[in-house]
Formats: C-alpha cells, structure tokens, sequence
C-alpha cells in the first residue's frame, strides 16, 4: 500500500521534506503511520493532540483506515486569516 | 442558496477594490444589489506577537484543501444566516507589514444576517482552513506561530 | 483617542470609494495602516416595508444635531471597544433603490475590536442620530416610516 | 421669551411648517409647549412618549426649563441607517 504523506508548517521544516510516498503496509491508520514518522522527527511515537490529520485533503480522524493511493497529511495548529 | 467567491493571492492584493468589483457583479449574480454589505479587512501587523518589529509574515497553505475548506466555511456561514453572497480572498507566501492577508465580506438583505455572516465566516476559516504563519523578525530570526491571535 | 470622520451627501455617493479612501489616509492619522478594518454599507431596498415596489427613499435629517450625534455615537463606541478610527457617510435627501445610504467603517489593532465598534455604532446611529425616513412608492403615495426595520 | 421651534418628519408636515419664533412666555417647558402646539395639530394636549424633544439641539427631557432664544425640536421616532 503506497501513501502519499505530506507535512505542513514546521513539521514540515523540521523533517526537512514537504511530500514522500511511504510504503504503509505497517501503517494502516494516520496514527500508526505518525508513529513510524515520528521516529526520523525524533518525536515520541504517539500522535499529539495539536497535530490534526487531513486524508485526501478533509480533516479525518488519526484511526481512519487508508487505502492506496491515499494522500495523508499531518497539519500543526492552524492560524489563518 | 449562497453565491460564494473564494480567492488565494500569491502577490499583494488591494481588498477594497476587489470588496469593490465583487459588489458591482451581484447584481447580475444575485438579481440586485444586496441592502446589506458587511466586510472586513485584515493586514499584516508591523510587530511580532512578542512585540519585536516584523519583517514579514510566511502564509503557508495546502492548495486544493485550504480553498476547498474556505468553501465549506462560508457554504455553513450563508446557511446559517441567510447570506445572498459571500466573498473571501486571502493572501499565501510573504508578505510584508501593512499588507493585505484576508477580506471577508457578506451580502445579504438585513444588516444583522451580513454582519453576523461575516463575523462568523471569519472566525471559522481562521480555525478550520489550513494556513500556517511564520513571522520573520527584523533580526532574521524566524517563528511558526502556534495556533490564532486572541479575538 | 479615536480619530472619527463624519459626513452626510445630499447626493449619491460611493461608499465603497470612501472606504478605500479613508483608508488610505489612515497612516497619517494613526501612524500606521490598522490591521483590522470592518465596515458596513446600507442601500436603499427595491421595495417597502409593506412589499411593494419602491420608487425612492427621502431621508429628512436635523442639520447640526444629526452630525453631532452621529460623532457623540462614534466616540462612544470608539471609547467602548478601543477603535484607532471610525468613519460614517449617511445619505440625506431623496434616494433610488440600490444608491447608498450608510457607510460605518471601523480600524482597529484586532478583528474583534473593529467589528464590535463597527456594528454598535451602526445600532448606535440608527437610534440616536436624527434621521426620518420616507417610502415613496411607485404609485405616487407616500409614508414616514416610525423606528427602524428590525435586525 | 422667543423660542426657536422646529418640527420634523411627519409633524412637520402635518403642522405645515418647520421651523417658528414663538412666543414662549406660557411655555417655560418643552412639554407645556407641546400641549399650545397641538392644539394647531388637531392632538391631544399631552405629549405622547414616541415623540423625542431636543433643546438647542440636544436630546432633553420634556420637563427641561426653557430660557429665551432656546431651539427646541419635537422629534418623531428616528429611523436612520
């Protein structure tokens, strides 16, 4: 199962990319696929409360189950207009 | 049914003459001029949350989600209140102080409906569509702002 | 202290204009472009108060008084919610349908801020400055409307 | 005492004037006033609650004592914006 990952704001900064395809045959949910991030970001594995998580560009929730092709995004705290 | 217009800006953008152009063409979206026009009009500040002199404020979006977030905002705000029209244009990239970030405006056929469409159109982009700020300080230093400025 | 800027147009006039202009001049006055600007604009409706077609609104107002509660009201409002500057156009003598009546504008250092002035002076003015309004429908009568349309 | 007086909207229409000297000498209040005034109007003496009074004006009430050359305006209800 290939995901299309992207990271917004300073997640993004601090990874050090803004867009990956992952292999998320490990990672079925956003929550487990953020555990498996968190490690390169040196971050505890569990997905903070602040960090909201968009699966085909809608907000969903961090136990959403993906499928292929699934575009998933981690977003920090939001601060438009 | 509310006639929604939703803008991104890469560049500087003039928000009053677009509030401008917007009201002029409604009449031919909407059958007339609305009663009731209710806008507003953000810049960026000359200073830092912490007070320090801004150089800049970074607007980072999600192309395709923000707009599409900016339109589900203002669908729920016309519901709620009866707007005939909403228009939103918000800027993304750097932006420099005294800028332009974001124009809210509503048209409707009272002046409480396009006042409180508005307000409320306003409130929810700032926390349900996906912008990210970041201030650069005159010093080069740079911040990501955690969440919205306080009302 | 707020600076407030009042004036009353025996003609049509282009509120949105007059938004954009004062505006402009607002770096001048306040020492910067403010980073909140709420505003609102009023036409005349296309038909009474009874539904039925309108064939012009004639507002009658008290030269002096008129002016100087509109001020009293702004500043009022200003002091309440901390505007920088607040700015009023109201139409006087007979209007078409679609032709402006009201401009309420609002600067202030935040959204909240700038919105509040803005809508309490707009209710402020509506109750407190002289205006008396005339339906004058298409078939020649006439009515003086007693208080205002509700919200 | 000379008052300057001044009708508004409806009432001056009705009145068919807007704008007189008056003898002032038996209305030392805008509501005594009123009471001569409506007389002319065809109302009632008492002044009705819908009507605002302003003297030299200004919002005052109708119990205000009056001093020569004052401005006093009966104002029907408002309806600006």
């Amino acid at each position: 199962m290939k995901l299309r990952v992207r990271l917004f704001g300073d997640l993004r900064e601090r990874a050090g990319w803004a867009e990956r395809w992952l292999d998320g045959s490990s990672s079925p949910t956003p929550r487990q696929l953020w555990a498996a991030l968190a490690t390169d970001l040196g971050d505890p594995p569990t997905l903070p409360g602040r960090i909201r998580v968009a699966v085909n560009q809608q907000f969903a929730e961090p136990s959403t189950a993906l499928s292929d092709g699934d575009e998933v995004a981690f977003l920090p705290p939001i601060s438009g207009g | 049914m509310t006639v929604i217009s939703v803008t991104l800006h890469n560049e500087p953008f003039n928000p009053l003459a677009l509030l401008a152009g917007w009201e002029a063409s409604l009449p031919g979206l909407t059958g007339e001029l609305p009663a009731a026009l209710a806008s507003f009009v953000g810049r960026v500040r000359g200073r830092s949350t912490c007070g320090a002199p801004l150089a800049a404020l970074e607007l980072e979006h999600y192309p395709g989600m923000t707009e599409a977030q900016i339109r589900r905002c203002a669908h729920q705000a016309g519901l709620s209140h009866q707007a005939l029209a909403l228009r939103v244009a918000h800027r993304v990239g750097r932006a420099a102080p005294g800028e332009a970030l974001v124009l809210v405006a509503a048209a409707a056929d009272r002046r409480g409906p396009a006042q409180r469409a508005c307000s409320e159109l306003l409130e929810t982009l700032k926390h349900e569509a996906p912008f990210w700020k970041k201030e650069w300080r005159a010093d080069g230093t740079a911040i990501w702002l955690q969440g919205n400025t306080s009302l």
